[in-house]
C-alpha cells in the first residue's frame, strides 16, 4: 500500500508552519486523526529552538 | 476605454461580479434590459421560497391539535393566494431595490436596455456605445421547450405555463399538472399541493430528481406520493391539445387532465446579442468556460445559468467574485467539486460533494454513513423526524467527499458540510466538534461517529 | 473487579460515557436512581424544546395574515396547555425509551436505585455493593436557591416554583414573574408570553444573560420588551410574601405580583452519595476535573453539571466521551474553546468562542464582522430579520476565534462555525466556501467576506 502522501493539517497552522519555518511534512499532529494543529507547530518550534540552544 | 469591464445581464451572476469589480476599485458598468436581480430574485429563488414559506406555515398550522394548538377551522383557514402574491411582490421589491442601492453606493454605472456585443470590448445599449477593457456575459438561461405537438399553441394561449407563469396565476389551480421531475418541478408540485391543489407530476425518468443522490430522491417521492401527489414515472410526452396532455406510460397512453399545465424541463443559454462574439460553444450549446471564468475570447468571461456548469444563482454569484477578481488582477479560480445544491420541499434535500456512486466510480474506497432523523431528539420535539444524513468518506484519511442531507431546515445545515469539505474535513474532525444540544446538526455528528465506528444514538 | 467503569447518574453525561465506553468493548454499569436521560430528556432540553416549538408555531399563526393565510379566528386559536404537556411527554417517553434499548443492546447493566459510593472501586445500589476499575460521577445539578426570606415556604406551598414545577404547571399562568435571567428563565419567559401569560422578568444585573455577547443580549432584552415582556433590571432581591416579590429597584421597593413565580437562579453540585471521596472542589463548591476529566482522586472522573464547567448537555455527554475514551485506554481530552452554547428564544441565539471583550482582553489583535439578516433574502422571504451574525477573527491569519448568531434557527447555523474553529478556520476558507442560496447561513459567508473586506451585500 503506498505511503499516505497528504499532511492533514488547518489552515492557521500551515500558515504558521511557513512563518516560522517549521517542516510541516515532518510533523506528527495531535488534532484529530493526527491532523497538524497550530500548536504542534508551536511546540516544533520550541523544539527545533532548543536543539539549537542545546551545543553552547 | 471607459471602462474596466462591462457586465451584460444583472442577475445573481452579473449584480455579484458587479459589485465585487467596484469593491475591488474597478469602473464597472452594467446592463440589464429588466430588473437587476434577474430570474433568481424576481421570478425564481425569492418568489418560490416566500411562497414555500407560507405553505409550510399553513401545512403547520392544519397539524396544529399535534402540537397542542386548538381552535383553528381547518374548514376556514386558507391561502390567499393574492395577498401571498401581494407579500411575494413585496418582499421582491425590497430586495431588488437593495440591488439598485448598492449599486449606487458601489458608484456602478447602470445602462437600461438590452445590451448588443459589438465586439469584445464595445457594447451598444440603446443606441449608445460603451467601451471596456473586459467583458463578462451573465445574460443567464430560458427555458427548453421541447418538440411536443401542441405545445407551442398551448403555450401561447396560457393553458400551460412556466415557472414565470406560475407566479403569476389568478388563483390556485384546482387540477394542476405538472411536466417534469426537476428542483423546479418539484417544489412547485410541494406549493401547490400544500395549498389545496390536486397535483399531477408527470416524470419522464424512473424517478424525480434524477440527478439528486438516489436515497433521497427515492424517499422524498415516497413522502410527496404520501402528501397526495400524483407522481407518474416513466412516461413519455406525445402531444398537448385541449383535452390535456397524452403520454406514454408503461405501454399505454394515458390523458392527463388539468386547469393548468406547468411545464418545467431545462434551460438552454441567452445568447441574443452576443452572437458576434463566436464564443466557443460546448456540446449543449452553452458558453465554454475555464475554472477562471475565461471564454475562447480573451478578456471575455461568462458566468451564471449560460455557461452550464450549475443553473444555481450562488454559483452563478461565486463565478462572478471569481470572474471580478481575475479582471481586478486577483488570480481566482472556482472549485465545482464543492457546490451545495438545496432543495426546499418538505422536508428539504441538500447536498454537497459525491454520492456513494460516483464516489465508487471515481476509484474511491468508502465508507457510507447515515444516521436517522428518527433518532434525534430535536427532529421529533419538531415533528419533522422523516429524514437523515449521509456522510459518504474516503477511507485513507477520512475525507469528507459528500454529505447528503433531508431534514426540514437541510438547507442551512448544509453550510457545516461545505465549510468542512472546503476546509478538507475528515470525519474525525466533525466528530470531534461539540454540536449544541438539541439540534438537528446532531445528527450530522452523530454520521460523523457512525464513519468512525458507531453512533452514539443508534 | 467485575466492571471496567461504574456510572453513577445517566444523565447526558452518564448515559453517553456508558455508551462509548460499551462501544470500546468496556464492561459498564451504570446506577440511577430516576429515569436515564437525566435533567435534559426528562425535564430540560427536550421538554422545553418541545413546548418552545408549539410557542413559535402558535406566534407564526397568529402571524397568519402577514403571510397571505387567512380564516383564523385569533380569538379562538388557544394553546391547549394539557394537550401540549401530553405531546410533551410523548416525545420525552419516545426517546427516554430510546436510551433504555440503546443500553440493553449495548449490553450495560443499569442498576435502578441510589447509588452511594463506599470508595472508589466499590458502589452501593440497594443494598448491593458493585465493583470496578473504574468510576465516573455523572451525577448533575440541583437548583441554587439563595436565602431569600419566605423563599423557602414560598417553594414548599408552590407559589414559587423552579423549571421542574413549570414543566408540571395544571394550567398557563395568567401573571407570571420569573426570577432570574439566565437562559432558562429567558426561554420560560419566551415560552409563556407566547402562550399568552402576562410576563414579568426580574434580573439582577444591567441586562438580561449576562455571560452572552453583549450586543445579542441587548439586541433580544429589546425583543423580548417589544413583544411584551415586562423586563427589570438592576433589581435585588429583598422577600418572598403572600402578596408577592419584594425587590429593590434603583433605591426604591417595588412589589411584584402573580399567580405564579418561576425561581432560576444557577445551580450547585449534586454531591449526596459521593462524599466518602473526598474529591477536591472548586472555589463554587464544583468538583475539580482536568482536561482528561479526571478527579483528584486516580480512577474517578467527573463528568456534566457537577464539574461546573458547562451546564450544557452537549458539554456533559462530550466529557462523557473523553472519560469513557481515557478510560479504555484512548488518550483524549476536552476542547472548552471550542464549545457551542444555544438559546431557543425568537430569534435564537448562539455562540462560539470569544467575545469581543474577552478576545481584546486576551491580547488578540481583532477584526470584528458583523452582517444584519435585514440585508438576507432568505430571512425576507421568512419574515425573520431580526438579527444578525458577527465573526470575531485575530488579524494575524485571519483565524475565526468567535462567532456569534442571532437568527431564527441560530442554534443550528451555528454548527458551520464549530466546524470551522475546530479545523482552525481563517475567515478565507468560510468567505471561500459556496453556501447555497437563498439560505440564512449566507450571513455567514457575509461577515466573513465582511471581515476580509466588505459583504457584497452591505
Ligand atoms: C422558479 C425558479 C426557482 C429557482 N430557485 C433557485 C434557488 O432556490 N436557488 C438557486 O440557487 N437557484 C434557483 N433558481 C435558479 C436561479 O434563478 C438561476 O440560477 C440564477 O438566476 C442565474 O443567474 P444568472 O445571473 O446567470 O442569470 P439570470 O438570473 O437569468 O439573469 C440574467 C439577466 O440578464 C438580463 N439580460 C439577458 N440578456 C440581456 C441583454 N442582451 N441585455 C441586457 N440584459 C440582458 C436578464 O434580463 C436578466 O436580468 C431558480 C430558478 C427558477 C426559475
Ligand atoms: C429547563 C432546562 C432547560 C435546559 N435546556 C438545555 C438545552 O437546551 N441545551 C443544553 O445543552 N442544556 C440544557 N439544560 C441543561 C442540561 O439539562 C444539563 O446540562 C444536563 O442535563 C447535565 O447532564 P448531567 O448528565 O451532568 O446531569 P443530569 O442530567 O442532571 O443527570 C444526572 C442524573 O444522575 C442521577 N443521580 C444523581 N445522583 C444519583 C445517585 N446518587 N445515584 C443514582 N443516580 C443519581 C439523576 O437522577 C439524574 O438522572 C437545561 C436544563 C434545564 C433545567
Amino acid at each position: 500500500k503506498p505511503k499516505k502522501s497528504k499532511v492533514l493539517a488547518t489552515p492557521v497552522a500551515r500558515k504558521l508552519a511557513k512563518d516560522l519555518g517549521v517542516d510541516i511534512t515532518k510533523i506528527k499532529g495531535t488534532g484529530p486523526n493526527g491532523r497538524v494543529m497550530k500548536e504542534d507547530i508551536y511546540r516544533t518550534k520550541e523544539e527545533m529552538t532548543k536543539e539549537v540552544e542545546k551545543p553552547k | 476605454m471607459k471602462y474596466d469591464v462591462i457586465i451584460i445581464g444583472g442577475g445573481p451572476g452579473g449584480y455579484v461580479a458587479a459589485i465585487k469589480a467596484a469593491q475591488l476599485g474597478g469602473k464597472v458598468a452594467v446592463v440589464e434590459k429588466d430588473k437587476l436581480g434577474g430570474v433568481c430574485l424576481n421570478w425564481g429563488c425569492i418568489p418560490t421560497k416566500t411562497l414555500l414559506k407560507t405553505a409550510k406555515l399553513y401545512r403547520d398550522m392544519l397539524r396544529g391539535k399535534e402540537f397542542g394548538i386548538v381552535g383553528i377551522d381547518d374548514s376556514k383557514v386558507k391561502v390567499d393566494w393574492n395577498l401571498l402574491l401581494k407579500r411575494k411582490d413585496r418582499v421582491v421589491d425590497r430586495l431588488v431595490k437593495g440591488i439598485y442601492t448598492l449599486f449606487k453606493r458601489n458608484k456602478i454605472d447602470l445602462y437600461e436596455g438590452v445590451g448588443t456585443v459589438l465586439d469584445k470590448n464595445r457594447v451598444e445599449v440603446n443606441g449608445e456605445v460603451i467601451t471596456g477593457k473586459n467583458l463578462i456575459i451573465a445574460t443567464g438561461a430560458k427555458e427548453n421547450f421541447p418538440e411536443i405537438e401542441g405545445l407551442k399553441e398551448a403555450l401561447e394561449s396560457g393553458r400551460v405555463i412556466n415557472s414565470k407563469g406560475a407566479l403569476q396565476l389568478r388563483e390556485i389551480p384546482k387540477e394542476l399538472v405538472i411536466i417534469g421531475g426537476g428542483v423546479i418541478a418539484v417544489e412547485f408540485a410541494t406549493l401547490f399541493n400544500t395549498l389545496g391543489s390536486n397535483v399531477t407530476l408527470i416524470q419522464r425518468s424512473k424517478r424525480i430528481l434524477s440527478s439528486v443522490e438516489e436515497e433521497m430522491a427515492l424517499t422524498l417521492q415516497k413522502q410527496l406520493i404520501k402528501e397526495g401527489i400524483n407522481i407518474v414515472t416513466d412516461t413519455k410526452l406525445k402531444s398537448i391539445t385541449e383535452n390535456g396532455i397524452l403520454i406514454d406510460h408503461k405501454r399505454e397512453e394515458k390523458l392527463f387532465k388539468g386547469d393548468k399545465y406547468l411545464i418545467s424541463l431545462g434551460l438552454k443559454p441567452q445568447l441574443k446579442g452576443i452572437e458576434g462574439l463566436n464564443l466557443e460553444l460546448d456540446s449543449k450549446g452553452f458558453i465554454k468556460t475555464n475554472k477562471r471564468l475565461e471564454t475562447s475570447v480573451k478578456g471575455v468571461y461568462a458566468i451564471g445559468d449560460l455557461n452550464g456548469k450549475f443553473a444555481l444563482a450562488h454559483v452563478a454569484s461565486a463565478e462572478g467574485i471569481v470572474a471580478a477578481e481575475n479582471i481586478m488582477g486577483i488570480d481566482s479560480i472556482m472549485n465545482y467539486n464543492i457546490v451545495p445544491t438545496g432543495i426546499y420541499t418538505f422536508p428539504e434535500l441538500a447536498s454537497v460533494g459525491l454520492t456513494e456512486e460516483e464516489a465508487r466510480k471515481k476509484g474511491h474506497d468508502i465508507t457510507v454513513s447515515k444516521f436517522p432523523l428518527a433518532a434525534n431528539g430535536k427532529a421529533l420535539a419538531e415533528g419533522e423526524a422523516t429524514g437523515f444524513v449521509k456522510i459518504i468518506s474516503d477511507n485513507e484519511y477520512g475525507e469528507v467527499i459528500g454529505v447528503h442531507i433531508m431534514a426540514s431546515n437541510a438547507t442551512d445545515m448544509i453550510s457545516e458540510a461545505i465549510v468542512a469539505m472546503q476546509l478538507e474535513s475528515t470525519v474525525y474532525d466533525i466528530a470531534k466538534a461539540i454540536h449544541p444540544h438539541p439540534t438537528l446538526s446532531e445528527a450530522v455528528m452523530e454520521a460523523a461517529f457512525g464513519s468512525i465506528d458507531r453512533p452514539i444514538h443508534m
